[in-house]
């Protein structure tokens, strides 16, 4: 069977019943969806299989047979970051980095399917997402601002809403 | 080491029903979202899988008052369905789960090492819902009630109902979509006016709730009987004791939203 | 161009954003083993016989580990302190939690090194587990440690952490109300969407590179280097990129057992714990159970605590008598008590070790205390903010140690968030600062501590 | 069916740095003779930004553009000493080691960049990666040229050591705790409130808002510092409500294995969450700079836990106010048993979960009166 990866038609060996996150880390090499939990409960794992943002550990790769996947690595390059991948960076939405790619690929397939900025529709749509790190709140500003196409400035990052620093003390 | 699985992919209904056989031996595989989690740890070593996606078992159709879905329908495509059954499979986990798990894998499940499963199966129950399966002995339509009790070595095909007149369903709201719902009721009134009344998560599996239909037009009434027709156990998510509590609340509130649907 | 106070991009944020960042699991070096590990089933046994043989002639396992294997058994986390060791690195003659590592295997596929576990045998004699450590203490409590049911190496050899500080007798004589209460925080997961993960390579020099996911590299070298008994040189750690830690990655809960698994096969080996294993068997947050007694004024001021405080420690000790001292250090909270007497320990129980997490040893008394204090206010029908403001430390006041604040900002703090919320203070409390006490602000029950570490 | 809402209060302190001290970390640094700068650390970075926070100090410290440093801390063949990433310490114990280091740097640079100039390196100043002459800002050399001067001038790579050891503080007196030395070198404090919503009927509690504020001594990096607070936040708000590995402990039935049944708080629980910052400067940290990682998850706790006896009229002492002990804490209310028990002065809350009543006489609490 093949399958084709961020473009790339590759034949697999794997067996049928070789979940797609192994297939694409263990036989392919491709290392940015992680293995968080493996019983699809934590989201590190999603990539887009023919568009739609999928647990690769749930899926068994004797389904896929032609099916276009798209990883991390399939978005942009760091010379060329895609906006999802701009509106990460600049709303510091990764902070261990481990949930990352898995959040990214939802947020990406959200905004490509017409998500907006709404914060009730952004958690509908990444809500499967564990991270334990932000609280969630950088997240959410990261995809809302690629829903609403805003441009980034890498240079530096956003503050946060709500976010007040009164300075010193008496 | 257990020897690599034959694995089969069907590419219409009777040839699913072929290759399932009387069941044998054999791990169905729809959406794999319950699967793939025991292979992946070993627990499940099966000597023959039956992959459903491509074996023509997914849709929706309607035909006049019946609505008949496909087993291997994610439910996904099942949530924009009026209640109670629409709300009951946008509550189940996530977008992306959705867009995998199936219909007939959540009627199949069985129950979780820590949580129920099944979430759909008080709604179809709620719905009156007839189950058409396969396997020893030829296919076989029957309620769903009868289905859920003999599950095992049967291949599900697809469920059936009759659209209702009106429907309601209410959940424990704890608010986690990685998790399983620790209790939740649907309810529906059927166009000749009888209501039924189910819940997943007070039993093994998805349950009617005969004490409280008998009360259905006393909501309260009807959620104080709902604890007559069920032995609530505990779990990682909610002790009997809570879900006994809570039970009659959601009965209550199920028929109340039943009535102002009416 | 200012770099400290800028809101530059993260170091790591293109790594991270694409995918690039290496973790110890993308790490991949040909030839690479798995593991798995037989675990206790049961809380508490003896092991009557354990074999292995059939999992070591089991096709694709190149090595099998047990207590036998590791040079020094027991190390403890804290062994660089001078405390004891109490945990062996895998376990001997009897289990004492659900999850504790038998013996590992490594082996040419993960289903391999599974199979390999499922066929080893295990005989034991189930014994009472002890769950509940407020019976701990009882006559007919069994006792599940070598050293007691609760931890007795403090310095002098005492068996619990003490605060005193005062006269306590007759703060709580002079007290016109007593309020006391209950306090019981949960265990908790670490939930680090990394789980543990090691990968250790044996190199051609002798030498043994370890990926690790520790928080800590000079820490968990020590430790392997310990059990290993092999100089520094011998060792290379190789991490400082974690998937989340919150505390859990400070126990060094595979390195050490992979080192071994390396140095007995030849070959790299790599352990992932599954996310159950990470659920059931790494090290928690403790539970506590913590008992607060307040003699208060009728007018709000704290004149003096009781407390105790009981740590869930687990099957062994780990890190848990330097978060139960930690503990005990910041008992008072925010506020200046100058009555004190605290007793605190580490009680062993037949559950998982529990280990450090985010705000060690303080997440539990922060709970405590200012629960409590929310009860005090409310027992008196005074304001909660007006109550702390009054009691909060200040410049000058003395800690349950006998040391002078320098720069608290416990009464800023509460002020801000008073006004973010609306709240609307009396003057006299809008006023507060944090300099040092005098007038209606220094009772005469507070006048001996300020600015005097004797007074401790 | 009845929401109540609740509003509730709590102010914390938290001590930055290991507990007693006694914790050492280390930095070296190089520069390469174009002048771009290699730090070598042995902190490890767990998501809290270490490499960034220290990357930050370094170029501040030197006065060069923070995309010269490389930071590197991957392994302990080229990393100095750090205790670790715990402790709130890597940003106050480990950051200050950095800070030294450079600091070292900048005056090895000063030096070369006198001889260059025939200028006293006192009178001397770095400024965007260019050394300039106080005063005189046309008398000028670049980093990269002095790092070019000391590499092929004076045959040496420009390096800096800076290590930070607080001594151990030794508890002296076993019998009271008290300590020769202060056990902490900082502390941070923090103050929150908490709104919630709670289903009287079923006793589920949403935590609807969380206003905190935060003593962070100075934010090197303030969306570094926000990425703490609100991560910190829902782990309490985790810690309050959601979590537990034993829902039913003591028994140990029914501990979770997956996801599905541990409580993590997911995107849905997020509360609206205001934060406000307070820099008031510690004397030990870098550029004042104070831990903020661990005490960020410490005040939600006690804070809902009061919002919900205020919205509820029940005390909850048991973490976390799961739905199931909210409604056992209303059924006691009806039934007129949650009424702390009074006794003289006496207040006692909570008896049936004192050691009192639980251990069988080898442990008591007894409160003298």
């Amino acid at each position: 069977m093949n399958l084709t990866v961020n473009g790339r038609v590759y034949e697999l060996e794997s067996a049928s019943l070789t979940s797609l996150l192994d297939v694409l880390r263990e036989e392919l090499g491709i290392t940015s969806p992680k293995a968080g939990c493996e019983q699809g409960g934590c989201g590190a794992c999603t990539v887009l299989v023919d568009g739609a943002a999928r647990r690769s550990c749930l899926l068994p790769v004797g389904v896929l047979n032609g099916a276009e996947v798209t990883t991390v690595e399939g978005l942009g390059s760091p010379d060329n970051l895609a906006p999802i991948q701009q509106a990460f960076t600049h709303h510091y939405a990764a902070q261990c980095g481990f949930c990352t790619s898995g959040m990214m690929l939802a947020a990406h397939a959200y905004v490509e399917s017409g998500g907006t900025d709404d914060q009730q529709a952004i958690t509908e749509a990444l809500g499967g997402h564990v991270c334990r790190c932000t609280g969630y709140v950088k997240i959410i500003e990261a995809v809302a601002a690629a829903a609403r196409g805003d441009s980034f400035d890498l240079a530096t990052t956003a503050a946060s809403p709500g976010m007040t620093n009164i300075g010193g003390v008496k | 080491m257990a020897p690599a699985p034959e694995v089969l992919s069907p590419t219409s209904p009777a040839e699913a029903a072929q290759a399932f056989g009387d069941g044998t031996g054999v791990t169905v595989v729809a959406g794999g979202t319950i699967v793939l989690p025991e292979l992946t740890y070993g627990r499940l070593r099966p000597e023959k899988a039956l992959l459903l996606s491509r074996a023509g078992l997914s849709g929706v159709s309607v035909d006049g008052p019946t609505t008949t879905i496909g087993a291997a329908t994610p439910l996904a495509d099942l949530t924009g369905l009026p209640a109670p059954l629409g709300p009951c499979t946008a509550n189940v986990a996530d977008l992306e789960i959705r867009g995998q798990a199936t219909l007939g894998g959540n009627v199949c499940a069985g129950g979780g090492a820590d949580a129920p499963r099944g979430d759909v199966q008080g709604a179809l129950l709620a719905l009156g819902a007839t189950a058409r399966s396969t396997g020893a002995g030829g296919e076989k339509t029957e309620p769903l009630e009868a289905f859920l009790d003999h599950r095992d070595g049967r291949l599900l095909l697809d469920v059936s109902f009759e659209q209702p007149a009106a429907g309601a369903f209410v959940a424990l709201d704890r608010p986690h979509t990685h998790d399983y719902t620790a209790l939740a009721v649907s309810a529906a009134r059927a166009t000749d006016g009888t209501v039924r009344v189910a819940a997943t998560g007070a039993g093994s599996h998805g349950q009617r709730l005969p004490s409280a239909e008998a009360k259905a037009n006393d909501p309260a009434a009807a959620g104080e009987a709902a604890l007559a027709d069920v032995s609530p156990h505990d779990d990682a998510l909610a002790s009997a004791w809570y879900r006994s509590k809570t039970l009659p609340v959601l009965v209550r509130r199920a028929l109340a939203e039943l009535k102002e649907a009416s | 161009m200012k770099a400290v106070g800028a809101r530059l991009p993260r170091y790591d944020g293109v790594e991270h954003v694409t995918g690039r960042t290496t973790f110890v699991d993308d790490v991949r070096v040909p030839g690479t083993l798995w593991v798995k590990a037989l675990r206790s089933p049961v809380h508490r046994a003896d092991v009557k016989r354990l074999d292995t043989s059939a999992a070591e002639s089991a096709r694709g396992v190149h090595a099998v580990i047990t207590w036998q294997d590791v040079p020094l058994l027991e190390y403890g986390h804290l062994s660089g302190l001078g405390i004891p060791a109490d945990e062996p690195l895998l376990a001997k003659d009897d289990l004492r939690y659900k999850g504790q590592p038998i013996a590992l295997v490594a082996a040419e596929s993960e289903d391999a090194a599974q199979a390999a576990v499922e066929a080893m045998t295990l005989d034991l004699d189930e014994k009472e587990p002890l769950l509940d450590i407020r019976k701990a203490f009882d006559p007919d409590a069994p006792v599940i440690h070598q050293w007691g049911n609760w931890y007795p190496h403090f310095e002098a050899e005492m068996d619990r952490r003490q605060i005193r500080k005062g006269d306590i007798e007759k703060a709580f004589a002079d007290a016109d109300t007593i309020v006391q209460g209950v306090y019981r925080p949960a265990a908790i997961e670490h939930v680090p969407i990394e789980t543990q993960v090691c990968l250790v390579v044996p190199e051609a020099s002798g030498r043994l590179t370890i990926y690790t996911c520790t928080q800590a590299l000079y820490f968990s070298m020590g430790v392997v280097a310990a059990h290993l008994e092999l100089p520094l040189n011998k060792l290379k750690l190789v991490g400082g990129t974690v998937g989340g830690g919150f505390g859990g990655k400070v126990d060094t809960a595979t390195e050490t057992m992979c080192a071994l698994l390396a140095l007995k096969s030849g070959r790299p080996v790599k352990w992932r714990w599954t996310r159950e294993e990470e659920f059931l068997c790494s090290s928690t947050r403790a539970p506590w159970h913590m008992e607060i007694a307040d003699a208060v004024t009728s007018d709000g001021w704290i004149l003096g605590r009781k407390m105790l405080t009981l740590h869930d420690s687990g099957a062994y000790a780990r890190f848990s008598p330097y978060g139960l001292t930690k503990h005990s250090f910041h008992h008072t909270g925010a506020y200046t008590i100058p009555n004190l007497e605290f007793d605190g320990f580490v009680v062993f129980t037949n559950r998982v070790p529990t280990t450090a997490m985010r705000g060690f040893g303080v997440t539990s008394v922060s709970f405590a205390v200012e629960t409590h204090m929310s009860r005090v206010a409310e027992v008196l029908d005074l304001d909660p903010y007006e109550v702390r403001l009054k009691n909060a430390n200040r410049i000058g006041d003395t800690s349950p140690n006998g040391v002078v604040y320098t720069d608290p900002s416990t009464v800023p703090t509460i002020q801000a968030i008073a006004d973010a919320m609306g709240h609307e203070l009396p003057a006299d409390y809008r006023a507060m600062s944090r300099h040092v006490r005098e007038g209606a602000l220094l009772p005469q029950h507070l006048v001996a501590q300020v600015g005097n570490p004797e007074a401790h | 069916m009845a929401k109540q809402t609740g509003r509730g209060f709590a102010a914390i302190e938290y001590p930055t740095g290991m507990n007693q001290n006694g914790d050492p970390s280390q930095a070296w640094i190089k520069v390469k003779p174009d002048g771009r700068i290699d730090v070598f650390a042995g902190t490890s970075d767990i998501g809290n930004g270490s490499k960034t926070i220290q990357s930050q100090i370094v170029a501040e410290t030197i006065g060069v553009p923070y995309d010269w440093i490389t930071y590197d801390n991957s392994n302990t063949d080229s990393s100095p000493v750090c205790t670790g990433t715990f402790a709130s310490r890597a940003t106050f114990v480990a950051g200050k080691a950095a800070e030294k280091a450079a600091l070292a740097v900048r005056e090895r640079i000063l030096e070369i960049a006198g001889k260059e100039l025939e200028i006293d390196p006192g009178d001397l100043e770095i400024v965007d990666g260019e050394v300039v002459a106080k005063g005189a800002p046309q008398k000028r050399i670049s980093v990269p040229d002095v790092a070019a001067a000391a590499t092929w001038g004076h045959g040496e790579l420009i390096t800096g050591t800076g290590a930070q050891l607080k001594p151990y503080a030794a508890i002296v007196e076993p019998e009271t705790g008290k300590v020769d030395l202060p056990p902490h070198s900082a502390i941070s404090y923090a103050a929150c409130a908490a709104e919630v919503e709670v289903d009287d009927e079923t006793g589920e509690v949403r935590v609807t808002r969380l206003v905190q504020c935060y003593d962070v001594g100075k934010a090197i990096n303030p969306t570094l510092v926000e990425g703490q607070i609100e991560g910190g936040a829902i782990q309490g708000l985790g810690l309050g409500v959601l979590e537990n590995c034993y829902p039913y402990y003591p028994s140990v039935d029914h501990r979770g294995g997956e996801f599905g049944s541990y409580l993590a708080p997911g995107m849905e629980d997020l509360p609206q969450i205001d934060t406000i910052i307070i820099e008031n400067p510690s004397a030990d940290g870098p550029y004042g700079a104070k831990g903020i990682g661990e005490m960020a998850n410490n005040s939600q706790p006690p804070a809902i836990a009061a919002a919900v006896y205020d919205a509820l009229g029940v005390w909850v002492t048991e973490l976390p106010i799961t739905p199931e002990r909210v409604l056992r804490a209303l059924e006691a209310k009806a039934a007129g048993e949650d009424a702390p028990k009074r006794e003289g002065k006496k207040v006692v809350f909570d008896e049936a979960l004192s050691v009192n009543a639980v251990s069988s006489g080898g442990m008591r609490f007894g409160v003298p009166a």
